[in-house]
């Protein structure tokens, strides 16, 4: 039923790696750039997420829909390392096993994460928190005795303008509309250069118009980077969808463009059903 | 450049350390220069009244760095603070040779009168100044790594932090409570010489400490100035409003918070380490928990998060401190714990955030005050 | 401009901060008084003790100046809270002979206040008068020490146990610290020069606060049923004592089988406990307040009437305040100034009464003469005194049965040394300059 | 409940019924030998004092109001004469001397009574009531320890024949303490004949074969030391011991030795029973003190720094109460638990309103406010009930131990303290699960906004939740005044080990709190004979700092995605 099953070529063992943002290119050579496979997690007996299968390609945009306690958040906690999956194995292109990693290292690694409710340091100011998100050594004694270099701090303009928030600068985070907070997320993802982005719920509160322009911002971004979008509002996932998963009761349901699925007699039981 | 960061871009900042600095001036001329009779003399009451209340201010400054600034609260800070102090008394100890009650060149008069026998190897090199500057470093440096290390690795993070630093500090007062440690028990180190050579009762001895106290004040202020606002600053002040966010930013958020509170550490241990020789007494009683949580009201009433604040607490609670015990000696517990609540309750920002409301409020009314 | 206005404050908080300074340090302005300072913690875990001895105090100043005061002057009591807080009590201190430049400190209880002062009155050659017993090992000239040493509290009790009880097995069990580490070594050292075995005597320490007394209660019940006649000596401190007296009484040890004698149960301490439990234990002190003697009535009658409730006690310190505040006055009317050396001069030999029917002296190593009184307890939470010294006992600041401080002696006369070693034939070390 | 108590001072049957027979016949018999004996041991006792007094013995009452005046030691004979006098009232007065209800009137003629009762009094001679109005101030007649010990003996004796077995049985354990002596084997056989109950029997048989051990006959000693393996009185070790060491003939002395090491291995078992008590009983302690924080730390997130104070506060009432009710002690407790659940829950409810309501969602606020307010609390009992303790009493059923046999006793108050823990931490546990109250608070503490969707009033839960921890602690504090100091000082010895209770049990689980005291508490018991005091304490706490880096969240913790974050 899955194309994908056992896509990933065995024989190459898992690299053991401490840091992969300083270990070799990632070997994507098979399409895939992130395999979950089996994947179980529960809490005190209630399964969030039941051998779930995902395989995730290069530059692509995939949309994740499902019910909620469908395990959506729960598989970002997984990929991200917040969770430890009870088994299964994931892996980051062929041969980082993400399992074996922390939170900063896949981080470092290239995998960026946007919270639900847009988390952002509202302390600092828009400058400052793309300045933190800035991809490079991040150790304690580096960023004490350095300063950001200049071509770092043209990446923080450039970024600044991709998510349109050039002349607010200065203003400290905690003062953005609800909207420009999500956005400097974003941006802040960006600012890591990673590979995969997971957003959840980029548009829950968003006003229309807002939307529109997060719509834009995801689809550009697809291609340079993959990026899986979780969300809700059913338009905005058809008007940026290419690809479609279902997830129910942790795990997949169904997969494939909006249309399928929504034809999907068991999807739409799932929905109706709620 | 670097004088910017630090100190312009805070005014509050630069106001408490030219104070600093004044007194530092004044009061030795004060004190030394002026005689007794005029009404500007300053008393050596009074010199070792403020060269305590510098060691608080600095003792305060640690602890608001990582409680202001990294969100970890510890209710052990007291600890460092005691073990810098013991170090120094050791010293202090071994300086007074032959010259104790019993005359034993080596072993206190403790040790005596308990019958030791020979010194503990613990004590061996304490009579070398190096050798306790050194301890008083790294004693309480070493503790906090390994302490933290185990504690930020395993995620233990505000209430139990600040109750399992709680235990830490309770558990060392009962050990030095204890006679086998062979730290003088619950009478602790006292009766004290002299240091470098120095009568630890001469006028200029006790001006020399004070004079010491207030330049590691302004150093420690200026130190952490220059981490608070460095990137790692930064870092540090986003762990504590969003940590999980900072993890996926890609941040080992243990390391920070870990060679914080080393810093932080060490600091209160040097702290200790002048508040020793100036109040002439070390006792497991430092150790006591209820310490450490008045030095965190010291911090919450000049107000977290803003270094001077921490000193301008220290200050202005040891000082109403001193004035109560002396003018109201039943009652003074009263007004002190009334204290504490209503700085929680009225004054989160503490005594600095006030003058702050207070400056605002005007700044509006005049325009003009606008930078 | 910035800098210029910042500096313009700097100035000014500068010289609200030397305001702040000097309204720190306003020397006591000169009146016609004699100050008397009063060095009692009213709060903190030590007020328990303390408070009564500052009222003590305040009694005895204004029954003084009733009778005209001191010199044809008044005597002021100036009273400050060391809040129980050792560094603190250095402080104040300094306070009191610095600022406030009071002529002469009653204060402290436990001996590390003691010790945290000492440096301090040494310094500022001030006068501090002790009124509490403690472990002696200390002498100096600025401080007279109106409590028992050792040798007029521990040893003339344990006496009466070996020759009254024929008491043959031991338990010294004492609060770690410094004062019940020092009496057991002197007791256990003494006990085994009248020939009691190692294995008679049983050790035991706890720590401050003790409240759980069960197995070493349950022990010392085992150690005690050998079959010898035993014995339990009891430095155990202050709250420790109400759970280590109801376990003894509720594991049903009573007085007859295993007396305890203790060393800091006193009146005060029984009105705060229920005294059934410990009805026929025993105490050492130099007084009683059920010593039936006109100087102790007149004595209690005051202070009932001072305090204002019938219920109030009086005990062992408050009489060695008495003891003290007498001696400093007589020595003050002979010196004829407030002087701390002509004072320290004459105050050795001053001889004024006690409470107990005697004349305490002052003693060159300046502790006094005292009677020693061993009392039952009883059902009122007073004492019957069951055995008492024929004369009165002077105070040692050395012990004798210590290895380090035997050969010591201390004699501020003479010699003027609190530690002058008799074999080596020097003063040791340098206590006061 | 009377079953096999020991009393700290000796208690006889009660004054006020003097010996009953319980046969005729055998009551015959009794007086005969009770005459003979005491007639008989008060002669050799009263030897120097016989010759002293003219030949005719002074009657009872005149030497009851001896009683009153002249020294200890004359006191001592008078005491002896009275016995003697086998008066049926001796008893009384003698128990009345000892325990200190016996008193004089300052006036001449002094007379000599037996308080009854506060400002109640009778005759000692003839116990007739007497108007406590005109006697003026009365003074106790004291004792001393050799009295003390002396009237015990007499009493003993006479109480061999007494109507109830238990005194009987306390009787000879008496006289075994004291010393049996040739008159007494005698005595005692002669009573053991006609001993109805197997306990007194067996006790008398170990008297007599103790005192048998030093006969001259080898044979009386070899059975002697045969009767003697397992009795467990303390007296009976040390003899063997010494026959043990030094008897003359070897097979006794191996005889002997058997007999030690039965008792040595009965010993050993019942010291590890006592010991598993002693671990209990300070848990109880433990966990009384800290459930309260267990609901309000465990369940509402507060650090209540005052709950020391609560406790305190809950002491007090304590007091309070028995002053209020001073005939009463023996109920005092019981109005008092009520008592001071309210006193402490009103003015828990009244911080939570004043301070803490301002301070959810921010935990480490309210562990310095309520830090101010425990300063308060303290500073606020010693200008109320002054910087002195308090003296509560204990009741008489909350003293002296439950002896299960010579050597393994627990004592009272221990036993009742956890028993009462046990019961207030099952009736919380009621209240959380079975109450609509526990509902709700359970409701809040998962999801205040949530709640309050549904319409439960946040606000008001929260104070009833934390009126309840108070009311808990001031329970605490009622059992607290039993085994300790009743102060000002009294909440802080307490509150860092009730935070380390429920931290090591896990927050928010009340099982977890109960599991974490008892086994701190026999930890600690276990610990203590090789460690000391202090340094268990110390071992523990570090244990507990590394098991919370292994196990951040307790022993039980919260699971979940909630409690993840």
């Amino acid at each position: 039923m899955n194309p994908f099953k056992h896509a990933r070529n065995w024989s190459t063992k898992a690299l053991p790696v401490k840091d992969p943002n300083f270990g070799h290119p990632l070997d994507t050579s098979h399409g895939p750039i992130l395999y979950v496979e089996d994947v179980s997690v529960s809490f005190d007996g209630f399964k969030a997420l039941n051998n779930l299968n995902l395989y995730i390609d290069e530059g692509e945009l995939r949309c994740i829909i499902g019910p909620n306690g469908a395990g959506k958040t729960t598989m970002m906690d997984v990929i991200t390392g917040k969770t430890k999956p009870d088994e299964g194995s994931i892996y980051f292109g062929q041969q980082i096993n993400l399992r074996e990693l922390s939170e900063h290292q896949i981080a470092r690694g290239g995998i960026g994460r946007k919270f639900q409710k847009p988390t952002v340091f509202e302390a600092l100011s828009v400058y400052e928190n793309l300045e933190l998100a800035t991809a490079g050594n991040k150790k304690f004694w580096f960023t004490l005795t350095r300063e950001l270099t200049g071509e770092q701090r043209d990446r923080i303009d450039e970024v600044l303008h991709t998510i349109g928030l050039a002349q607010s600068r200065f203003n400290s985070a905690g003062n953005l509309s609800h909207g420009q907070k999500q956005w400097l997320e974003i941006g802040m993802l960006l600012m890591q250069s990673p590979r995969v982005l997971l957003v959840d719920e980029p548009v829950a509160g968003m006003t229309g118009e807002e939307t529109e322009r997060t719509a834009e911002l995801l689809t550009s971004l697809a291609g340079k980077h993959s990026v899986i979008v979780v969300e809700h509002d059913m338009a905005f996932v058809r008007s940026i969808a290419r690809k479609v998963t279902v997830l129910h009761q942790g795990s997949v349901l169904a997969e494939g463009s909006m249309d399928q699925v929504q034809s999907d007699p068991k999807v739409v039981e799932v929905y109706l059903g709620e | 450049m670097l004088t910017q960061r630090l100190l312009t871009s805070d005014k509050g900042g630069m106001l408490v350390l030219g104070l600093i600095a004044l007194t530092c001036i004044l009061v030795p001329i004060l004190n030394l220069a002026v005689p007794e009779s005029s009404p500007f003399h300053v008393s050596t009451f009074a010199v070792t009244l403020l060269g305590k209340f510098l060691c608080y201010a600095l003792l305060a400054l640690a602890l608001d760095l990582i409680w202001g600034y990294a969100g970890i609260l510890s209710l052990g800070h007291g600890a460092f603070f005691a073990l810098g102090g013991y170090a120094m008394g050791m010293y202090l100890m071994r300086q007074i040779g032959d010259r104790g009650k019993y005359g034993d060149p080596l072993l206190p008069d403790f040790m005596v009168f308990l019958n030791w026998q020979e010194l503990p190897w613990y004590w061996h090199g304490f009579d070398m100044f190096w050798f306790a500057a050194l301890m008083i470093v790294l004693v309480p440096g070493i503790l906090a790594w390994v302490f933290g290390w185990l504690a930020f690795r395993s995620r233990v993070t505000g209430v139990y932090f600040a109750i399992i630093t709680q235990a830490l500090t309770y558990a060392l007062m009962l050990a030095f409570f204890r006679n086998e440690m062979g730290f003088g028990g619950n009478n602790g180190l006292t009766d004290f010489k002299d240091i470098l050579g120095f009568s630890i009762t001469a006028d200029s001895t006790r001006i020399g400490l004070f004079l010491a106290s207030g330049i590691a004040l302004m150093l420690a202020y200026l130190a952490c100035r220059y981490i608070v606002t460095s990137r790692a600053g930064k870092v540090i002040v986003s762990i504590r409003d969003a940590e999980s966010r900072t993890r996926f930013s890609g941040y080992q958020v243990e390391s920070y918070k870990l060679w914080l509170f080393v810093f932080s550490a060490v600091l209160a241990g040097i702290a200790g380490a002048l508040y020793v020789p100036q109040v002439g007494i070390i006792n497991p009683g430092e150790f006591s928990p209820l310490n450490s949580i008045e030095l965190v009201v010291w911090v919450a009433t000049g107000g977290r998060g803003t270094l001077y604040g921490a000193i301008v607490g220290a200050f202005s609670v040891n000082y109403g401190k001193t004035v109560f015990t002396t003018f109201y000696p039943e009652a003074w517990l009263f007004p002190l714990g009334l204290l504490f609540v209503l700085v929680t309750l009225v004054l989160p920002k503490g005594l600095v955030g006030l003058i702050g409301r207070f400056k605002k409020s005007k700044s509006t009314s005049k325009q003009e005050e606008q930078p | 401009m910035k800098l210029k206005k910042l500096l313009k404050s700097i100035g000014v908080l500068g010289a609200s901060c030397t305001l702040a300074l000097s309204s720190l340090t306003t020397s006591a302005q000169e009146e016609d008084t004699i100050k008397v300072g009063v060095l009692h913690s009213l709060s903190g875990t030590m007020a328990i003790s303390e408070t009564t001895l500052k009222d003590t105090m305040l009694m005895l100043i204004e029954e003084q100046n009733k009778k005209g005061g001191l010199l044809g002057k008044q005597l002021e009591p100036v009273v400050v809270d060391p809040a129980s807080n050792w560094p603190l009590f250095a402080e104040k201190t300094r306070e009191l002979l610095a600022q406030e430049e009071v002529d002469a400190i009653f204060g402290c209880w436990t001996s590390v206040s003691r010790k945290s002062v000492l440096p301090v009155v040494e310094e500022l050659n001030g006068l501090l008068f002790y009124p509490v017993q403690y472990e002696g090992e200390e002498s100096s000239r600025n401080v007279f020490y109106t409590g028992a040493a050792p040798n007029q509290q521990a040893i003339p009790a344990v006496d009466y146990l070996m020759n009254e009880l024929e008491v043959k097995r031991w338990v010294l069990a004492g609060t770690d610290y410094v004062y019940p580490r020092t009496t057991n070594k002197i007791l256990a050292a003494y006990l085994q020069s009248k020939g009691v075995a190692e294995e008679d005597i049983m050790i035991n320490y706890t720590p401050f606060g003790h409240s759980d007394w069960q197995n070493i209660v349950s022990d010392i019940k085992r150690f005690g049923s050998s079959g010898k006649k035993t014995a339990v000596v009891s430095t155990i401190n202050g709250d420790a004592n109400v759970p280590f007296y109801r376990e003894l009484g509720n594991q049903g040890i009573s007085a007859e089988d295993i007396p305890v004698v203790a060393f800091s149960v006193g009146e005060e301490e029984l009105s705060g406990i229920d005294a059934k439990p410990l009805v026929g234990h025993m105490a050492a002190w130099n007084y009683f307040m059920s010593v039936d003697t006109d100087e102790n009535n007149a004595f209690i009658d005051q202070w009932l009437e001072y305090i204002g409730n019938e219920d109030r006690v009086t005990n062992d310190p408050m009489e060695a305040h008495y003891i003290g505040f007498n001696m400093w006055v007589k020595a003050v009317e002979k010196a004829g100034t407030t002087d701390s050396d002509a004072v320290i001069d004459a105050i050795v030999g001053v001889e004024v009464p006690n409470l107990t029917g005697g004349t305490s002296k002052m003693l060159p190593n300046h502790h006094i003469t005292k009677p020693v009184l061993l009392g039952e307890i009883q059902e009122d939470g007073q004492f019957l005194t069951v055995w008492e010294t024929d004369g009165l006992v002077a105070g040692d600041a050395w012990s004798d049965y210590l290895e380090g401080s035997k050969d010591l002696k201390s004699d501020w006369v003479e010699l003027d040394c609190g530690n002058y070693n008799t074999k080596t034939k020097k003063c040791v070390g340098a206590t006061a300059e | 409940m009377r079953g096999g108590i020991s009393r700290p001072n000796f208690q006889g049957e009660s004054p006020d019924h003097p010996l009953k027979p319980d046969s005729d016949t055998t009551m015959a018999l009794l007086k005969k030998s009770v005459c003979l004996w005491i007639a008989l041991g008060a002669f050799l006792l009263t030897l120097p004092s016989a010759y002293a007094q003219s030949p005719a013995e002074p009657d009872f009452p005149t030497l009851v109001d001896e009683l009153a005046s002249g020294s200890l030691s004359k006191r001592g004979k008078t005491v002896e004469a009275i016995a003697a006098t086998n008066h049926e009232r001796a008893q009384t007065v003698l128990k009345a001397l000892l325990e200190g209800s016996l008193e004089s009137t300052r006036s001449d003629p002094r007379q000599v009574l037996i308080e009854t009762g506060t400002d109640t009094y009778v005759l000692a001679a003839n116990g007739e009531a007497v108007n406590a109005d005109n006697l003026g101030r009365t003074k106790r007649i004291p004792i001393h320890n050799k009295l003390r010990s002396q009237i015990k003996t007499l009493l003993a004796q006479m109480n061999l024949s007494a109507a109830d077995a238990d005194v009987r049985l306390r009787a000879v354990e008496q006289m075994i303490s004291d010393g049996v002596d040739g008159d007494s084997i005698a005595l005692l056989q002669q009573l053991k004949a006609d001993e109805s109950s197997s306990d007194v029997q067996d006790a008398m048989d170990d008297a007599v074969a103790l005192a048998q051990l030093e006969s001259s006959d080898n044979e009386t000693r070899l059975n002697a030391a045969k009767q003697l393996r397992g009795s467990l009185y303390p007296e009976v070790r040390g003899a063997l011991q010494i026959v043990a060491d030094n008897d003359s003939e070897s097979s006794i002395r191996a005889e002997a030795q058997r007999s030690l090491d039965s008792i040595d291995s009965k010993l050993k078992m019942f010291r590890l029973g006592e010991n598993i008590f002693f671990g209990l009983s300070l848990g109880s302690v433990l966990l009384l003190s800290a459930i309260g924080l267990a609901i309000t730390f465990g369940v509402m997130g507060v650090i209540n720094m005052a709950h020391g104070e609560l406790m305190m506060i809950g002491a007090y009432t304590t007091w309070v109460i028995q002053q209020a009710f001073p005939n009463q002690i023996e109920y005092s407790l019981f109005m008092a638990i009520p008592a001071a659940f309210v006193v402490s829950g009103l003015v828990g409810i009244a911080i939570e309103r004043g301070v803490i309501q301002f301070l959810y969602g921010r935990p480490l606020e309210t562990l310095l406010a309520t830090f101010g307010i425990s300063l308060i609390l303290q500073q606020a009992a010693r200008s109320i009930f002054s910087p002195l303790n308090r003296a509560v009493s204990l009741p008489e059923w909350m003293s002296g131990s439950l002896q299960i046999n010579p050597a393994f006793s627990i004592t009272f108050n221990r036993l009742y303290i956890l028993l009462f823990g046990l019961m207030v931490f099952f009736a919380l546990l009621a209240v959380l699960k079975k109450t609509s109250l526990g509902l709700k608070v359970r409701a809040v503490s998962q999801n205040r906004p949530m709640a309050r969707a549904v319409g439960v009033r946040a606000s008001w839960v929260d104070a009833m939740t934390f009126g309840l921890g108070s009311g808990v602690a001031g329970i605490a504090g009622v059992a607290l005044s039993q085994l300790t100091n009743v102060g000002p000082n009294l909440g802080q010895a307490y509150i860092i080990d009730s935070f380390m209770v429920v931290v090591f049990g896990g927050v928010g689980n009340l099982w977890g709190t109960l599991v974490s005291a008892m086994s701190l508490g026999v930890i600690n018991k276990f610990m203590e004979p090789f460690a000391g005091a202090v340094l268990a304490k110390v071992l523990i706490l570090v244990l507990l700092i590394l098991f919370i880096q292994k196990k951040p969240k307790g022993l039980f913790p919260q699971k979940g995605r909630a409690a993840a974050d």
